[in-house]
């Protein structure tokens, strides 16, 4: 096992490139953090972040209790889906779901009775902290806890950095650094023991040495409250680093890289360096499955902006239609000119109110006009560099736009394409108004969707060459039979037939065996992918569909 | 004048001797170009490229025999491909070979269809499954869209459908509210 | 491994060089007087605007002498000396020195001296000055160069072979003074080279000091 | 020593080939399209110009010359050319499939390249000795290759911008050139003689 | 209820391109009085002229093209290269001078190629370059830069006079009423064997640079320095152009003080200031990646002393701009910064 | 079979060496100060031209691959210097102001280009008529981009035309504008540049045209018959 020496900085370090961006926090923190209603309907996704799509597990017409299994992961990179509250499944079907594209996907519908009777789920543990960290995965998973600070991605799985890794520091990233979006800030100051119990499974879990609470330094109220949470439980190995304010310095990467050092090679993950980063919703929501049993069926929501009356933060059951959650903060004002799921550098703008908050809704800007502006018109890009002065990522997005404006799919990935991670400081900045992350977002898709085509060609190749091949054989078997029969009818007039028939079967048997052939060559064509290969394929399938789920 | 003739003609004749020399020791054989012009096909084996197939095209155009701009599945993007790998000038696609289409499927009517295997023959990717005399069905991962097994089909069983798109395989739209035309790439 | 091909394009290629060169070759004989004579009469055009047709008798072109001085005739190469002569008297040289220090480079020209060391006129053969400024020093394009037809050491005096701008005698170009000044000094340091060796340029025959 | 320095600053820059001197403007305007073909263009052309500047200075001083044939030269050094060019193509083509890839789809192209015979007779034109041959060989090639890829750089952002029709192509790429070679001007009077 | 869609982010952008165009002319304010002053209303006309022919050949050129002509016109770029042109050229130009270079700048350096954002070449040096080759005796006179204060620069009408007319004020010639600049005379007399030292004792020159110039050449830097507080351009461009200049100019000048200018000299006179902060910066057309900007700088210093003391123009800036244009791509390919969470190439 | 119809349209038009496949552009760029040096070249490529390629068409079928090149070589450089001793036996004067262009006509790329490209794959009269047409078009280009960069850059047209038609031609001289101080640019090798540029330019806009109206000719033809 290789031992990887990483140490928290005294003094945390700017992040490259990077805004400075009014918070515009306040407003939905005025008043605590309350629980919204329960809706009539609730509409669950079955896929809400990265990964596969989770599989039905109920039927229409099935009663559910609350927090019981309702679909079910099939895959490793995959969470189950509960059930929000107690009720009736009166349908599974298509549903507008959260995402950029504005299509459907399969949902599962709730009417709920009123009741909200709980199930018993099974997940609570006695003594958590003796536990097997193999144990506790398994919960996390059947709790289908997936990240909740960005993407998405199923907790389990990066609570295990596999046997090749030991992780010594594990990040817990309370940045928020989006404007407007207030909800960790207030699960913070509402629920501190939850966040540090979760903190300290997370520690357990993974064997983590030093723990660090990333937070920028804007949400005094918030360090204070871990501060005195954090003492009262006498966890004084855990730090909190309190980071300049500056958009994205909540990213990942970035908070790493600003309490570290350390930067994440590309392409790699945060347990390359031994360090582990999470949510602290993650972290709160790990403390209730493991502690209370109960699984991820709600999260904390900041509903704001100019848009809608009360600003505030909201605790909603998954499924909830977003325009029940408006109408519980009061409902729209007239200034409503947008509706944004996340925040504004990074949300996603939603068509319409009905559909769904999921795992990942950490934010619902209802915007006004003067906040979410219509686009400019673009102009050509005169290189000024701006761009390039604030990519956290240290890219260049001119060159990387000039590209994706071409087309030139194969140069834009010598640009690191891929190293983008979408921030939009770029966008932010640009005196000509081009419209630069939606280039990139074009980019990548583009590239995925022939990447697939390329796999189905080869596929299609072989199988082309394969059936070539096959007719080939299948016409000199005919022939030698024919030339066969010829010399029989000949020499033996009487055995052709049989003869024929033989070569018949054989040619029969040459078939199946062809076919089976095929078969074994379309699987060795997925057998023989190397690791990586493989890896890419994964993170490529997964990050098409996180597309859907996450804030990206 | 005997001096120059001589002088040059004898330069010459060594020249020569050392090109046909090395025309002998040097000679090379196999032409790697064809295997990455299929590489850039499609691969749908539909044939309309005037070729049976992707594989035929690719020899064709190394062989200086076909033009780049014959493959509509391939479309522009294609071309362009092409054009890149052979150094010359993409062009539009060659309308006689048809028009560059969105991905399709073939789906068999279940119900009418008679199970006369014509379909399985017609296929380039053996992508129809299913016995003689009993229904057929397309293995929809398989098929590339190809159309070759409408036309054989003798109860018209055969319908093509476009490939649905999702949230997989939907993607981002190429930025509209840039008021310049989009250009090809290096079309130039 | 068979040599035949080799053999073929060799004999080929051998073939089709003695045809090729043979044509050239025969071509050339039949062209080669009247070359030499173009490039004879090229010069003489030059050589007859500066000394008039009727002034001499001789074969200037092959009356030709080669001298040395780098520093009056302003290059470390062989000038060339065109001599003059009508019934076997000396009338004139033509020397074609070069002034160094144009604003572009070397400027080639034709300096005529008669024996009396007038000049008999000066022309540009070659310089890269620039278009529209420095240019007027060829005939076509403006007088200034006839102008120095007739002048001598003595006339203007010796240290008046100054452009107006430094004080002398010869006009400048409005915004290139470069130029002129460089011919005028050029064509100066001429005429004191003629003034020292003047008298020995008419001495040697010229199969005696034929150079290349 | 400062004579050949002298001619290879001239030849790359104040006397360029290309910009200045109107020699192998086909394969510049040809094979520019793309960086990575430019730079093979270049690097082939570099070393046939270079050698061949060095043979036909051979065929020049040794055969043409003692036997009073100058008149042949275009003959000669076009022939030499096309020899070296071929054999060089062989030669490539059997020994480095690598490098003839990169390579190879040029190398005929070069004996039409005018750069290369121009190089030649200039070569006899200023009267080189064999270095200065050399020198003024592989100056121009390398001033050919340094505007070529500059150029194809060039060209490659201009493919993309939102040229007007008509332009489209070699008509904004001639412009381009023209546009270089205004700025090659600037060079002019650098080396005086 | 029913939204509209967009792709992120969504805040209001403050950042605008005709706002940098401003900043940019703004910035050119101090630099353009300067030479107001001490070259007369010369100056003046040649920014009228030059700006209006760049605007009318752009919206001639944008009505051709059939694209949008008023919104792109307010852009502002095709004022700040008429203004850019017009600072280049020596005051008392005849009036079709700036017409032609702007019109050059702006139909072929720029529209052929897609308007802005487009263009390899930096339109106003292109005009300018086009002007100096073609008409090189009426791109040097200049003006002595004697002043407004004593009233010696040409009044207003018999400036018209000359710009329009062609006419002379009686009683001068053109001779006495232009001359050499001083990095021209000093050009001029470097090869009549003056040492710098006899040179500089000429009243062409003041106390660093060119008499007059190196007030304009402040002006210029002052107004740049406020471009870049500004964050309208970035330093390393001027910063790699001044110190490249800098650098080699001291190494000749230590070498021989008698032959080559001061450092001093180099960056106090001429358009030293106004190419490195007004003309080098233009980013359409110089390197973009923050290396690449320093090496590009660098390299237009560089150009620019070569040509200056080899070359055959007295100003070499116009001529480096272009030369390092037609490198910027290729600087770009080759200064990639390093991505974050990539290894050190 | 190639028709002579499509040849000739191709050799002037469509395919023009200078316009379309952008060869021979050395001499095209470096020459054509003016009309008259133009046409004395482009007359010299057509010469070359039409020899070369019926002289390849003929030998056609004998030479070997590996010295195909140096043999079309051979005798394209024999043509040329023929011609170009001719030159200088009677045309002294235009043969120093082409200067080394007229030996580097061998190297031409239009001229190799045709006969490998076309002469070695047809008959004698039909690679005549491709030398010829061929050799039309880079004259037609020749001359027009000559004359277009006189005129702008010298005022004049027609100038030095004693150089080949000796001296009486001396006043076939046109001015244009007295006194024309010229536009040097358009004489300096930028000139050239940019003038082939708006050539090729023009030509694009009048194919362009051409399309359209067949464009809407064929349009037409669809719309009738319905
Ligand atoms: C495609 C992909 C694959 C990932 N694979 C792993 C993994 O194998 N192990 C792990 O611990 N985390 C993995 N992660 C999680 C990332 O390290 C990261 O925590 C997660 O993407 C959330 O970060 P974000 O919201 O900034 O995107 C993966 C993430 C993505 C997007
Ligand atoms: C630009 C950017 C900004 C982000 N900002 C935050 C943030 O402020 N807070 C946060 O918890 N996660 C943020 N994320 C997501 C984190 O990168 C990361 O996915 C998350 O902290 C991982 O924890 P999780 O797996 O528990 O969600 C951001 C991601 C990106 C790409
Ligand atoms: C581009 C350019 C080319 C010039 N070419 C010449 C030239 O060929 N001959 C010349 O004498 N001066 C030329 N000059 C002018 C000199 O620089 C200088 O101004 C002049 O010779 C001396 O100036 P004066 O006449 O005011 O003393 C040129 C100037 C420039 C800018
Ligand atoms: C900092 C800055 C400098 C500029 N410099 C120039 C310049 O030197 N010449 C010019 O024509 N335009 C200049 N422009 C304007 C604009 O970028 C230019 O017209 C574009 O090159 C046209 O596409 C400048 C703009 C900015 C912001
Ligand atoms: S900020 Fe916009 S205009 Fe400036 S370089 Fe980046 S993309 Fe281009
Ligand atoms: S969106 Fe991508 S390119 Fe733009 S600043 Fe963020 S990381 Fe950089
Ligand atoms: S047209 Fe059809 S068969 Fe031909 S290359 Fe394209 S996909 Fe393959
Ligand atoms: S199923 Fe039909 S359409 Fe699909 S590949 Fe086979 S033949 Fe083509
Ligand atoms: S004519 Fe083609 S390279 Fe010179």
């Amino acid at each position: 096992m290789r031992r990887l020496m990483v140490s928290i900085l005294e003094q945390p370090l700017k992040i490259p490139g990077g805004l400075s961006l009014a918070s515009n926090k306040a407003q939905s923190l005025r008043e605590p953090l309350r629980q919204a209603p329960i809706p009539e309907r609730l509409i669950v996704p079955l896929s809400q972040h990265i990964g596969e799509a989770a599989e039905a597990l109920v039927g229409v017409g099935d009663k559910v209790l609350k927090g019981q299994v309702i679909a079910r992961s099939l895959n490793y990179i995959s969470a189950p889906v509960h059930a929000p509250t107690s009720g009736t499944v009166t349908d599974i079907g298509e549903y507008p779901v959260p995402h950029p594209s504005g299509l459907k996907g399969v949902c599962i519908v709730i009417h709920a009775d009123g009741h909200d009777t709980s199930a018993a789920t099974g997940l609570a543990m006695d003594n958590v902290f003796a536990a097997d960290a193999a144990d506790i995965r398994q919960r996390v998973r059947e709790a289908g806890i997936v990240g909740l600070g960005g993407a998405g991605f199923p907790t389990a799985v990066k609570l295990n950095p596999g046997p090749q890794r030991q992780v010594e520091l594990l990040v817990i990233n309370a940045a928020e650094c989006e404007p407007y979006i207030s909800c960790d800030e207030a699960l913070i100051c509402c629920c501190t023991q939850d966040v540090i119990d979760g903190v300290r499974i997370m520690q357990h879990a993974l064997g983590a040495t030093q723990v660090v609470i990333g937070i920028e330094d804007n949400m005094p109220r918030a360090i204070e409250c871990l501060r005195d949470g954090l003492a009262r439980a006498g966890s004084h190995d855990i730090r909190i680093v309190p980071v300049p304010t500056t958009y994205p310095a909540g990213g990942e990467k970035q908070l790493i890289y600003a309490l570290t050092g350390e930067e994440v090679p590309s392409q790699g993950l945060p347990a390359d360096l031994g360090i582990v980063c999470h949510n602290v919703g993650t972290a709160a929501a790990i403390a209730r499955a493991l502690l209370r049993g109960e699984p991820l069926i709600s999260r904390v929501v900041t509903v704001t902006g100019a848009g809608v009356r009360n600003p505030c933060n909201l605790e909603v059951r998954i499924g909830t239609p977003m325009a029940e959650i408006i109408e519980a903060a009061g409902g729209y004002t007239d200034q409503v000119s947008r509706l944004l799921m996340g925040g504004p550098m990074m949300g996603i703008s939603m068509p319409s109110d009905r559909v769904p908050v999921i795992k990942t809704t950490n934010c619902l800007l209802i915007a006004s006009r003067e906040e979410a502006p219509p686009p400019l018109p673009a102009s050509a890009c005169i290189r000024c560099g701006q761009c390039t002065d604030v990519c956290p990522a240290r890219l260049l997005p001119q060159q990387l736009y000039w590209h994706a404006h071409a087309r030139e799919f194969d140069k834009i990935q010598d640009y690191s394409l891929f190293d983008c991670i979408e921030c939009g400081c770029c966008a932010q900045v640009c005196p000509c108004h081009i419209p630069l992350v939606q280039y990139y977002r074009f980019a990548k898709t583009e590239i995925w969707d022939q990447e697939r085509q390329r796999q189905k060609a080869d596929l299609a190749r072989q199988r082309h060459e394969f059936r070539l091949e096959r007719l080939e054989k299948e016409k000199k078997a005919l022939e030698e039979r024919r030339a066969h029969a010829r010399k029989g009818l000949e020499k033996r007039p009487k055995a052709g037939d049989a003869d024929a028939k033989k070569a018949e079967i054989a040619a029969a048997l040459e078939r199946v065996k062809a076919k089976k052939a095929s078969q074994d060559a379309a699987a060795r064509n997925i057998d023989q992918l190397t690791p990586e290969q493989q890896a890419r394929i994964a993170e490529v399938d997964a990050r098409r569909s996180g597309d859907g789920t996450a804030g990206r | 004048m005997l001096t120059a003739t001589l002088a040059l003609g004898i330069l010459s004749a060594l020249f020569g001797l050392l090109l046909g020399y090395s025309a002998i020791r040097f000679k090379v054989e196999g032409d790697p170009i064809v295997e990455q012009i299929d590489a850039l096909l499609p691969q749908t084996q539909c044939g309309q490229c005037g070729f049976p197939g992707c594989r035929p095209y690719a020899e064709a155009i190394a062989a200086g025999e076909a033009d780049i701009n014959q493959c509509p599945p391939g479309g522009d993007s294609g071309i362009q491909a092409l054009a890149e790998l052979l150094g010359v000038d993409p062009k539009p696609l060659n309308a006689e070979h048809g028009v560059p289409q969105e991905k399709r499927v073939a789906v068999i009517d279940e119900q009418t269809c008679i199970g006369c295997t014509l379909c399985i023959q017609a296929c380039p990717v053996d992508a129809i499954v299913g016995a003689a005399k009993q229904m057929h069905t397309v293995v929809a991962e398989e098929c590339t869209g190809c159309d070759l097994c409408v036309p054989p089909c003798p109860v018209d069983c055969i319908t093509m459908v476009p490939v649905k798109q999702d949230i997989v395989t939907w993607k981002w739209p190429y930025p509209e509210s840039d008021t310049r035309p989009i250009v090809i790439a290096r079309q130039a | 491994m068979t040599y035949r091909p080799v053999v073929i394009s060799a004999v080929f290629l051998f073939l089709f060089a003695v045809i090729g060169s043979g044509l050239v070759a025969f071509t050339h004989d039949n062209t080669a007087e009247q070359i030499a004579e173009n490039q004879r009469r090229a010069l003489l055009r030059s050589l007859n605007e500066l000394i008039p047709k009727d002034q001499y008798d001789n074969d200037v072109y092959a009356d030709i002498l080669y001298v040395h001085d780098s520093e009056l005739l302003g290059t470390d190469d062989a000038v060339p000396v065109y001599r003059a002569r009508k019934g076997g008297w000396p009338v004139a040289v033509v020397l074609a020195p070069v002034a160094p220090d144009g604003y572009n480079g070397n400027i080639r020209l034709l300096v005529a001296i008669r024996l009396d060391g007038t000049l008999a006129g000066v022309r540009v053969l070659a310089h890269r000055e620039t278009p529209g400024l420095g240019d007027n020093i060829e005939a076509d394009r403006s007088d200034w160069i006839r102008g120095f037809t007739g002048k001598s050491l003595n006339n203007p005096k010796q240290d008046h072979w100054k452009v107006k701008r430094d004080g002398g005698a010869f006009d400048q170009f409005t915004g290139a003074t470069i130029t002129p000044r460089a011919v005028v000094k050029a064509v100066k340091n001429t005429l004191l080279y003629y003034r020292a060796n003047g008298d020995k340029l008419f001495e040697q025959h010229p199969q005696e000091n034929k150079q290349s | 020593m400062s004579e050949l320095a002298l001619i290879l600053v001239s030849t790359v820059l104040v006397n360029n080939f290309v910009l200045v001197k109107f020699l192998g403007l086909c394969p510049f305007m040809g094979v520019s399209r793309k960086i990575e073909t430019a730079t093979g263009m270049a690097l082939a052309t570099t070393f046939v110009l270079t050698l061949s500047s060095v043979c036909s200075y051979l065929a020049n001083e040794y055969l043409l010359a003692p036997l009073g044939l100058e008149y042949l030269r275009t003959i000669t050094f076009i022939l030499v050319i096309a020899v070296v060019v071929q054999f060089t193509e062989m030669v490539v083509h059997k020994t480095s499939p690598l490098l003839y890839q990169v390579l190879g789809i040029f190398l005929p192209l070069i004996t039409t390249n005018c750069a290369v015979l121009g190089v030649a007779l200039l070569n006899v034109q200023d009267k080189h000795g064999f270095l200065e041959s050399a020198v003024y060989g592989f100056g121009a090639a390398v001033g050919f290759s340094m505007v070529m890829i500059l150029f194809a750089a060039i060209r490659e952002r201009v493919a993309v911008a939102d040229v007007p029709a008509p332009f489209k192509g070699s008509a904004i790429a001639l412009i381009t050139a023209g546009l270089m070679s205004l700025a090659f001007m600037g060079f002019s009077g650098l080396i005086k003689g | 209820m029913d939204f509209p869609t967009q792709s992120s982010p969504y805040l209001p952008v403050a950042n605008n391109l005709s706002r940098l165009m401003t900043q940019v002319m703004l910035g050119l304010i101090p630099g353009a009085l300067a030479m107001f002053w001490f070259f007369g209303w010369g100056v003046l006309f040649n920014l009228t002229i030059a700006t209006l022919s760049a605007v009318t050949a752009e919206a001639a050129m944008l009505t051709a093209r059939r694209r949008p002509v008023k919104a792109t016109l307010l852009d502002g770029s095709a004022v700040l290269t008429g203004l850019l042109l017009g600072l280049a050229l020596p005051p008392l130009a005849p009036w079709w001078m700036p017409v032609l270079g702007a019109g050059f700048a702006i139909v072929f350096a720029k529209q052929l190629y897609g308007g802005l954002g487009y263009n390899p070449f930096n339109p106003a040096m292109v005009g300018f370059v086009v002007l100096i080759i073609s008409f090189p005796l009426q791109m040097t006179l200049w003006p002595p830069p004697l002043g407004m204060h004593t009233g010696a620069t040409l009044g207003f009408v018999d400036t018209l006079q000359m710009v329009f007319g062609g006419t002379v004020p009686a009683g001068t010639g053109l001779d006495s009423l232009t001359m050499a600049t001083p990095l021209d005379a000093a050009k001029t007399q470097l090869g009549l064997d003056y040492t710098w030292s006899e040179i500089l004792a000429r009243p062409l020159f003041g106390h660093v640079g060119g008499y007059g110039w190196e007030w304009i050449n402040l002006a210029y830097l002052l107004g740049g320095l406020w471009l870049w507080r500004k964050r309208a351009i970035h330093w390393q461009i001027p910063g790699g152009m001044l110190s490249a200049l800098f650098v080699v100019a001291l190494l000749f000048y230590i070498a021989d003080s008698d032959a080559f200018g001061s450092p001093l000299l180099h960056l106090f006179s001429g358009a030293t200031m106004l190419g490195a902060f007004f003309i080098a910066t233009d980013p359409v057309s110089a390197a973009t990646t923050p290396r690449g900007r320093f090496y590009y700088g660098a390299g237009i210093g560089t150009l620019m002393y070569v040509i200056r003391t080899w070359g055959g123009y007295p100003e070499g800036l116009a001529f480096a701009v272009l030369l390092m244009n037609m490198a910027a791509p290729t600087i770009d390919y080759y200064t990639q910064p390093r991505v974050f969470g990539h290894e050190e190439q | 079979m190639t028709a002579y119809k499509d040849i000739v349209r191709d050799g002037l038009w469509s395919n023009n060496v200078g316009l379309v496949q952008l060869l021979g552009l050395c001499p095209l760029l470096a020459v054509t100060g003016t009309f008259i040096n133009g046409l004395g070249l482009g007359l010299a490529t057509l010469v070359t031209l039409v020899t070369s390629n019926v002289i390849v068409s003929l030998i056609r079928k004998l030479v070997r691959p590996e010295v195909r090149i140096p043999v079309f070589v051979l005798v394209i450089a024999s043509v040329v210097t023929i011609i170009e001793l001719s030159m200088s036996a009677y045309l002294y004067e235009l043969y120093k102001v082409l200067g080394i262009f007229i030996p580097l006509i061998v190297t031409n790329c239009s001229i190799i280009g045709r006969a490998e490209a076309f002469a070695s794959k047809h008959d004698i009269g039909r690679a005549f008529t491709d030398g010829l047409s061929m050799g039309m078009g880079f004259l037609l280009v020749l001359t027009t981009l000559g004359g277009l960069r006189e005129i702008v850059g010298k005022g004049t047209l027609f100038s030095q035309a004693h150089l080949m038609f000796g001296e009486a031609a001396r006043a076939w001289t046109i001015t244009f504008v007295d006194d024309y101080s010229g536009f040097l640019l358009a004489v300096l090798p930028p000139g050239a540049f940019m003038g082939l540029g708006l050539l090729i330019a023009l030509k694009n806009v009048i194919d362009g045209r051409k399309e359209k109206r067949a464009a809407l000719v064929s349009a037409a033809k669809i719309e009738s018959p319905a």
